[in-house]
């Protein structure tokens, strides 16, 4: 799950660490009495989790409570890459010096978190990684240890910094790793850690991304998701118990097991060339029971790009005669003309595939293997163009 | 022969009388597993399908000299299981349960690391040696013994391929599926490196998917040491950046873990990679 | 530093574990009025740091308010091994059906804490140990990992609890380890740990040690250090940065350094036998400015036992005239006839030895060896008989 | 020869800049120690005694190749130094540091035992090679170069014993302070067996304490391992059950760890053990 900037800064001042004293705003008016609350120039920040809102000018500086008004009415409403930007942080404009990068992330490979800090602050770390690798000083964190003090001082050597700041920033690294701990983030990061012209580490920009695994011991954060911010189609599928990413295709899928589901993608794109590809990944997890199979249809069809829907279930340990029967009961209740392919495999498929072509409903084709399907749901997408 | 597990592996089951692990004890049992028991805490002295019910592993391993275990407890408690099990010295911990967090998976795989335990998994479907012993939840009718050996990071994506493989007549050594969450206990190297050492398996099939390096750092174990010929098939060639496919791990980040670069490396290390997993067993002939 | 049973009980309820709801009481009144407010007979309860206090008469039952404050006025101000009764707890008396024993202690072998159990509560572990040693069920802490839930289980099952109270049971024992840890304990003891007769668990006895070293981060359990409790003079020691233990025999030592304090001490037994040994443990630490040494000969020569003084200083880096000026320094504040043995060693001895001869002081003699100087120390507390 | 630490260690100080550090650094000098830096965070570029001293322990291992690290930091920042000197790979590091609290040394002394690092301490007055190295506080007149081998718990006792066998003649091989605390980095056992093994000692002098029962570990190793001489000192007979003696050790708990068991066992190692610590040499001829 990911946090708005303004969330994860929120939670850093929680930790100690310093940020601008900055206020979120859902109206130009209320932009307005910040700034003047604040004095002095204000940068306007659209809160949209995406990258690039700078490039797409979601970020704004202003001189005075006036202009930050009119900026505020440009950027609230506005679109980025498809999020329309709802709310803004208002923040004091900083003078910045320097600008640092500090973060911690998971190293899949060593099993561990790292903590990595760079001179080169201000721009993604990916960029700096290969741009400069050398520039960015890596300590992996012992699980059970912690982010140690030494560790948090080979940062400050590496990075080449000040005697002066050495205190501050092992105290932000310090309260950075407590506050990724302490929320199970995967991603605890603040780009750029600036160091202004009165000699201030500042947090300028943060950014934070939760464990879903572990949101079940973090109530408090999982009530700050803002499903305004996502499609409204991921959030349904959440309630649902659904996995689901929209996507930019014309194929609806609706597969069990994420591995299956993403090749099943796959061969919508591969048989479908650059035109043709898959709407969304869906997971629908074990079984397929018909008020789930109704919900995640729900989901797929509320897509306008879709053309053609396809179905793959690997029966496994359930029976395909039973998935089948479910399939036709959810689709009696969602009633639609697109056309579906429905591939069965696994234990009782053939008694499966038998149910649905029984059923004899003019839109709904059966198919043995996923190939046939993909086939199939393909020259349906054609077709329906 | 086969790896990891054979009829001589003596399982215990964690968490034998919850719902998902009693169905899927009188699964294994059915398959031939030799399942000598199970653990929940508080219901030492029941029987479940014929198995004893122990409070503890200790006095499980004790009472039915278990060596290894498989664990469907949830995942709040799934650490503690594990922990539990290494300690009492099982050789192989198997855990099928999903949804545990990455912190508590980084602390377990720190302590294991330095014991003799094996642990495959967590949120995997757990390992299958045809007619010999299915610990996990695998459906045991897809695969039949012979010299392939299949290790997925996927659940039905395996099912899919090994099936595809006993029905073009080519039944397998092991199947084992690892998991497909960020931090797993036994990855595709280790997993490669008993299945080249088996004697029993000649060819040997890799499913992979989108997120991490597992499968680069398996190409690169593949060309250094494997003399046993590779079909591969990586999952998530049309998955978007920056978004998480479902399994905790399936997510290319940074522009790293893309499909592409996998593929890539699996090629240079002498790998058939299929576009469709259906192509699989055409493509160990 | 040891804690009263009251201060270890009320800190192991801050950490959820059930205690009786009693309170502390200094006169026969207050015993009387917390009698009352419980209601039922009560167990009124001698806070001394000793083990023994039932034998002695320190642990009375009384049946109403009344025989509450009567046997209140027998047991404070009672002495007991050497210290008075200055605090009672006042307990609800307790149906007991069975006695458990749970501690936590270190096991330095390992280098890990332990957490025991057993089924023979209500006697010391010591005993149990000596006597059924399988009666007792220990699980080995990992210091990264803490006591883990199965641990606690196992001690369940290993003692035989029924399964009714085992979740009461691992809570209690996972609290237990929680207070120790949060606690720097190095002993952290429910002992006997209750099921009473309308099946509750309940902590009846507890008892926890503190490491020393770990104060500095725990001031609120270093306030709780009781004085009153203690002999006045370690008191004085603590507060002057010196180790002092005051023991029953006539010798008074003053040395630098644990170890070769000890050594001192087992010399004036060594020479002078049953009937003559050393008064106390005393080590000055590095050093022997004249503010210490003033300080601690103040404490040896408050104990009326003491008949002569042995100092045994190793130079070390130190030189000993150095030492010796510091000495005669302090013997010039700290008037005295008690016979004194000096015995300097290392850098410089035979010069240091030389100053102490030429002060000429009529009680003070020096010595070139321990031997020597326990010697003339034991025929000096024999002569000074 | 000697044990630990001879003339070609490269001795790194942590904590050089302190008011401890950096008088025993010029001690350590003057006696000949190849001391090749100090660290203290934030005085990098600062130079003490004519040594450089740097930020970190990193830097330091870069800049001078050291090998080994002597501690004198306060004792709630020790811990983090002995990790920060354990991950820059010295092979040996020894604390002085009094007072770091039991909870933090288990961890240390967990996570150290791990590594190829040896730990001498803390709270222990350090080691002496007698005309080669001295690494800690001992002072350095008090020996001299020979073949007995010291091992103690204790600071000035150790000190009386070394000056007494040095006024009789004998020389030292190395002469160490392993520290009375509950949890040391190396105990008894492990001295033992590298005076055994080093060809330079020929007899061995323990002291030890109440508490514990180290000395009769030690004991069982000397007795079923030992072929040279060993002479004991055991401190702390007189001292009364239930009460610390100063050293966070000293205490005799439960009726365990007493000077008449430690003596018992040593004697029947073989051991000769001395009644008064000015015996030691005789009982070496």
């Amino acid at each position: 799950m990911n946090l708005h900037e303004y969330q994860s800064k929120f939670r850093f001042a929680e930790f100690g660490i310093p940020i601008p004293r900055g206020k979120t705003a859902t109206t130009p008016q209320q932009v307005y009495e910040i700034a003047r609350e604040i004095g002095g120039p204000v940068v306007i920040k659209s809160q949209v989790l995406v990258g690039g809102r700078g490039k797409a000018g979601g970020i704004k500086l202003a001189q005075n409570p006036e202009q930050a008004e009119t900026l505020a009415n440009t950027i609230l409403g506005m679109n980025i890459k498809g999020l329309t930007v709802r709310k803004v942080l208002v923040d004091p404009a900083a003078n910045i010096r320097t600008e640092i990068y500090l973060g911690i992330t998971n190293d899949r490979a060593a099993g561990k978190a790292v903590i990595m800090a760079s001179s080169e602050g201000g721009v993604e770390i990916e960029q700096i990684a290969r741009e400069k690798p050398d520039a960015i000083i890596r300590e992996h964190i012992n699980p059970f240890l912690g982010l140690l003090e030494y560790q948090a001082r080979n940062l400050a050597s590496g990075i080449n910094l000040p005697h002066e700041h050495w205190k501050t920033f092992t105290k932000i690294a310090s309260n950075l790793y407590r506050c990724a701990l302490a929320s199970d983030a995967v991603l605890a990061e603040i780009n750029p850690l600036v160091i202004t012209g009165d000699n201030q580490l500042v947090a300028l920009d943060g950014k934070m991304i939760i464990d879903d695994n572990a949101l079940y011991r973090h109530t408090d954060i999982a009530e700050m998701r803002d499903t305004d911010a996502e499609p409204k189609e991921e959030t349904q599928a959440r309630a649902a118990g659904i996995s689901y990413v929209k996507l930019n295709g014309q194929i609806g899928c609706m597969v069990n097991g994420a591995g299956l589901a993403m090749t099943t993608m796959d061969m919508t794109r591969l048989y479908g060339g650059e035109q043709i590809g898959p709407a969304n990944f869906l997971d629908i997890g074990g079984g397929a029971q018909a008020s789930k199979v109704a919900a995640a249809l729900r989901i797929i069809l509320a897509d306008p790009n879709v053309k053609s829907v396809l179905f793959n279930i690997f029966g496994g340990i359930t029976r395909c005669d039973e998935v089948a029967r479910g399939i036709l009961q959810a689709l009696d209740e969602v009633k639609t003309t697109v056309p579906m392919v429905i591939r069965l495999a696994g234990t009782n498929a053939e008694e499966g595939r038998a149910i649905i072509d029984a059923a004899n409903i003019s839109n709904i084709s059966s198919a043995a293997t996923l190939t046939e399907a993909a086939k199939k749901a393909v020259d349906a997408a054609r077709g329906a163009k | 022969m086969a790896i990891l597990a054979d009829k001589n592996t003596r399982l215990l089951v964690q968490g034998i009388t919850g719902r998902e692990g009693s169905f899927h004890t009188q699964q294994m049992i059915e398959y031939g597993t030799n399942i000598v028991g199970g653990v929940t805490p508080g219901k030492g002295g029941e029987w479940v399908h014929s198995k004893p019910v122990f409070d503890t592993v200790k006095k499980a391993v004790d009472a039915t000299g278990a060596n290894a275990s498989i664990i469907y407890a949830p995942a709040a408690v799934a650490p503690d299981a594990i922990y539990e099990a290494v300690d009492a010295g099982m050789g192989l911990i198997v855990c099928i349960t999903e949804g545990i967090p990455i912190l508590d998976m980084m602390k377990v795989y720190d302590y294991i690391k330095r014991t003799s335990s094996r642990l495959v998994g967590p949120n995997c479907p757990g390992l299958l040696t045809p007619g010999q012993a299915k610990v996990g939840i695998m459906p045991g009718y897809i695969a039949k013994p012979g010299n392939v050996g299949v290790v997925s990071k996927s659940g039905t994506l395996t099912y899919e391929v090994v099936y595809a493989l006993t029905q073009a007549g080519m039944g397998q050594s092991t199947c084992i599926g690892i998991g497909g969450d960020p931090i797993i206990g036994t990855n595709f190297v280790e997993v490669l490196s008993m299945f080249e050492e088996d004697p029993e398996t000649e060819k040997v099939v890799l499913i992979g998917e989108i997120g991490g390096r597992a499968e680069v750092d398996a190409a690169e174990y593949i060309k250094a040491h494997m003399t046993k010929p590779v079909a591969a098939f990586i999952a998530g060639k049309s998955a978007p950046p920056g978004t998480r496919m479902g399994h905790a791990g399936a997510i290319i980040e940074g522009g790293e873990g893309t499909a592409a670069e996998k593929i890539a490396a699996l090629l240079d290390a002498g790998c058939k990679v299929a576009d469709n997993p259906e192509q699989i067993p055409s493509l160990l002939n």
